[in-house]
């Protein structure tokens, strides 16, 4: 559906590098960056708002690279939403309806509806029609700009950080009505957002921004589970991450972390080259016990380690041991889990790893 | 965006003691210093002044006929100052190009040059110089002819309304016209149908100022046009001329006018300033 | 702060037709005529003139004169202008008191004022009415001598120097100041310390904006303390008297003397701005 | 060690009302409240940069309400750091050093080091001492506005969402060592904050703040599990907000709530009145299971539903269930649990909710 390639495009001295990306038909992509990732320099570019310097862009097989953004097709959100304050709710959402040829006008309309009226009531802004927008809050006018942006029926959907600007119980709404839109419209949509709970909660793909370069793609689980590298990792809060060296030993790989910590990892698909690498060890696949355990599998690290801090955060409970002088590992345990052996600072405490769950990456 | 403690212009007023007063008390000193000066100056022409020498001003045919020369070149003035100032200050402001930083700094130079100057270059130009000539015979005359006088008021105080719609469109997010490009617009459409509407109240002080600017000056003029009475004398010329040569009070009275009149400007000036934010 | 993305000033350059290509050479159209005219204009009367009218004005016995007296009383108005700006601004940027909105207006209006106005209300106060009379009398006097091209330097320009410095400190958040008061500092204390250096740039282009504008008045110069040669003509009297009685080519030689004056004013405005941002 | 009281302040058409609150010696308290909630004003009061209309304010024992804010003996890090830009790292932290009187100044001399320089040390940012401010990153800021802070040796300090402004890896890190530096040196503080996972991990108690007003003060745990109002429970992520009607039963509530789902709650102390009422059940204190759960203990309240959706967020997996056709739940379960019995879209399972876990509160 959206297919870049090889896209560069320099402003001042930052770049948006040799980007590639391939969205498909009726997907819900997510763009994950930090602040001054380039994600919104990206869409920006999806949208014709830039000249890029090289590299191809195409909507629904169409090169459109050279296209104008009027005729792209593409519904736009941006930041901060972008309204039209000298005019009401209902004339933002008509806006674009009115600039389409005549032809398109009537594929628009619904049972003779003009197309503003069947939008607005999708997204639920009817009753504020004839409001100004000054007088919004600020979920209103993310849906009045959603309604806009949707009132073209465009073949793709950009929205830049539709939800930053919103309070967090506002965030989850809209979040979720965004989901149900997009399902119920089969609207491909890119969405670019800076914050990790909002990606897993929406995304069917991801993909990581980093410093003007595209990092990684796949699915949230891909992302979080195998990441790629260790700045990928940080992005999708690893929570353990150790500087190791490796070496492989048949289907294993033999891993002596700094300070001395060894752990044995299974072999990766593609493996990781033996010597320097980084470890990811996710808190949550971390298991924890007041003895050492019995039956342990066959390559099943078993460290022993001391409790330093025990933090409650409701639905899960943040552990910090001390596995060393120098080393400290999180773990993470579900509520429940915790409430059957609750656990106090300065015990000491069994953590057992599987090698399936050691997830090695080229430094 | 409305709410009190996002606002910009609030000021928090600390708990201070003896020396955070006197410190207050006498910055703002000098504030009622000034004020006190400058309105107890007005205040006292004004209380030496009659009802009689304003009528005196508009009884006098000379007056009358500047009065009349000032309202309708400014009017022509502020027309063309705003033809050249909304696309100048939207170019400005929206594209980037070689020597940018160079052409704007040009713009700001009527502003910062005393009028004067303009005037004698003006003079110069059109009589001393070939292509100035050339015009002068050829095209229009500018020299002592009311559109002379436009033509100062012109170069005089453009710079103004320039200066303030480049602000008002640097105050808006290309976002807008962004979208609205997204949505069906051309470029133009864009600017048509988003920018300009969105920039009107900053469109409206940019002629005020415009217009505040040459309704004001004098000296150019003097020097460019002349100031023979009924024919290029402008409202400032009368005054001076008035002063020089005949009844001060009626001078004052004229003057006291204009300053009326800078004081509705500024209130406007203010007022759809304000509303802007 | 610095990064590209987050800079206020990036402009994009959206993916254009024809019509938008048009559009964008239509407004920078209006941008080059303007420019075009006023240099060209500027251009033709430096081509016109030769070195020779410049040694000419510096040997005149008048001009020279005019120049020394516009340096010390321009001089002389900044530091008094700016003695008044500095408390003048930061009393206006950080305390609200009732009738602010007034205050500050009025601050503006001899900015919006023709100077003419001002310098009439001055020669009426001095010798029409009591108050002004009595300080004429028995404090000091003002009209026909240097001190008055002070005084009217001063009210003519002081506001420029106020708008600019309030505008800088009420770009500095009071936050800086509050921090100082918790550390140690009084009020006056975190003024001295944080505010006012935190401001130096803004008051260098304040009192630029004094002697700018100082310098290059004239008409209210020449109705309150007159155009005596050698004795209270500044250069702008200056360059009249010559344009009217004398040799034109000096004039503009020294009008082009303050054009030079105003182009370097600018340039520092432009990079001392600049840098504080 | 910090009192307030009966505290009235108003500005505009906002106002601080009747806030009262009290900070213990050598505690670490979070004041959370969403932007616009008066979080800011309530710290400025307390620094003395905001003449109160009414009330009174003591530290250590003295009543400051009429003190300047130099003699209250406070260490302030306003929002975005308000370095001294005009200044080095190092002026920067002796600005205050300089102005305090010289007998004091020799109070705050350790081993014969200038204060300003044992207090970079302590917060790490001695290598930075001759740096210009501009230059430095976001942590670096932080950590230069916190040393300036603490080289007054402050009785009290008060931080203005000190990590508001950096990014999410950095934000971690500077949170311990805010923690820690808080610990080693027992300075009593007082933390403003809109995020709540920060929150839990430095709080001893939290204060909860909203429209000027302070809705409850607690320890984290209190907070989140028993909420005084439904307000409260938004700000804490209740997860689930039910209206219900409540009929006291001896020792149980009886609950019917709006859709017909019935409940019991053990009786709250104090109880909660008949009537209309708020029920929070927090996602991490359902069970969920696929058949009817064998010895039930009496009055734990079975519930059949039907999965909507599976939300899998690394240490957690989120559940949404439909009870019937108008109330939908939250079901929160740890990972490990999760990977024993997975669970999927569509099929039927019964939750199990035991009366200590239904919180119920007055509308």
């Amino acid at each position: 559906m959206i297919r870049i390639q090889n896209l560069n495009y320099a402003v001042g001295n930052f770049a948006l590098q040799d980007v590639s990306l391939h969205v498909e038909p009726g997907e819900y992509f997510v763009l994950l960056g930090a602040t001054g990732s380039g994600k919104t320099l990206l869409i920006e570019s999806l949208c014709g708002l830039n000249r890029i310097d090289s590299g191809r862009i195409s909507i629904d097989g169409v090169d459109v690279t050279a296209v104008e953004p009027r005729r792209r097709g593409i519904g736009y959100v941006p930041q901060d939403y972008a309204l039209f304050s000298h005019k009401t709710v209902r004339e933002n959402v008509r806006f674009g309806v009115k600039l389409q040829p005549s032809a398109d006008r009537e594929r628009l309309s619904i049972d003779d509806d003009p197309p503003e009226k069947t939008v607005m009531e999708m997204v639920g802004v009817s009753h504020l029609a004839k409001r100004s927008i000054r007088g919004l809050s600020g979920g209103e006018r993310q849906r009045v700009a959603l309604a806009r942006a949707l009132a073209i029926r465009p073949r793709v959907l950009l929205l830049d950080e539709p939800v930053s600007a919103l309070d967090e119980q506002t965030r989850d709404t809209i979040c979720r009505e965004l989901k149900r839109l997009q399902r119920d419209s089969h609207t491909t949509t890119v969405h670019v957002c800076h914050n990790f709970a909002e990606m897993l909660t929406l995304a069917d793909r991801v993909g990581i921004i980093d410093s003007g370069r595209i990092l990684q793609t796949g699915t949230p689980q891909e992302i979080l589970q195998r990441p790629v590298s260790a700045r990928v990792a940080q992005f999708v809060r690893a929570g353990n991450l150790l500087t190791a060296n490796a070496k492989s030993a048949g289907r294993r790989v033999e891993l002596t972390c700094d300070g001395g910590l060894r752990l044995t990892a299974a072999v990766a698909d593609p493996p990781a080259p033996d010597g320097k690498v980084t470890v990811m060890l996710r808190p949550e696949n971390i298991q924890l016990g007041a003895a050492v355990p019995e039956n342990v599998a066959a390559d099943t690290t078993v460290i022993e380690a001391a409790v330093r801090d025990v933090l409650d955060f409701g639905p899960t409970v943040k552990v910090t041991v001390a596995v060393d002088a120098t080393v400290e590992l999180h773990v993470s345990l579900g509520k429940k889990e915790y409430n059957i052996h609750p656990i106090n600072t300065g015990e000491h405490v069994f953590l057992t790893v599987a090698p399936e769950d050691v997830h090695v990456m080229p430094q | 965006m409305s709410h009190p403690l996002l606002s910009e212009t609030r000021t928090a007023s600390p708990v201070i003691g003896i020396r955070g007063r006197l410190f207050a008390a006498s910055m703002l000193g000098f504030v009622a210093l000034f004020v006190v000066g400058l309105v107890g100056l007005f205040a006292a022409d004004i209380s030496y002044l009659d009802a009689d020498a304003f009528s005196r001003v508009l009884r006098s045919e000379d007056f009358r006929s500047a009065i009349w020369l000032s309202i309708w070149t400014t009017v022509v003035t502020t027309a063309i100052g705003l033809l050249f100032a909304i696309p100048m200050g939207y170019a400005l402001s929206r594209y980037r190009f070689p020597g940018h930083a160079l052409v704007d700094s040009i713009i700001d130079l009527p502003i910062i040059l005393p009028p004067l100057v303009l005037g004698l270059s003006l003079l110069v130009f059109f009589f001393q110089t070939f292509v100035g000539r050339w015009i002068h015979s050829n095209v229009i005359e500018f020299a002592l002819q009311p559109q002379g006088i436009v033509l100062c008021q012109f170069l005089v105080s453009a710079s103004f309304g320039i200066r303030a719609i480049k602000l008002t469109f640097d105050g808006i997010d290309p976002r807008f016209e962004h979208v609205a490009m997204t949505l069906g617009c051309t470029r133009g459409g864009a600017f048509f149908r988003v920018a300009l509407p969105m920039a009107r109240r900053g469109i409206v002080v940019g002629g005020i100022l415009i217009w505040t600017r040459a309704v004001g000056i004098y000296a150019p003029l003097q020097i460019f046009v002349g100031d023979v009475p009924g024919e290029t004398a402008v409202l400032p010329t009368a005054i001076f001329l008035e002063t020089s040569t005949g009844d001060i009070e009626v001078a004052l009275a004229a003057a006291l006018l204009m300053l009326a009149m800078a004081t509705v400007a500024l209130v406007i000036v203010r007022v759809v300033g304000l509303a802007q934010r």
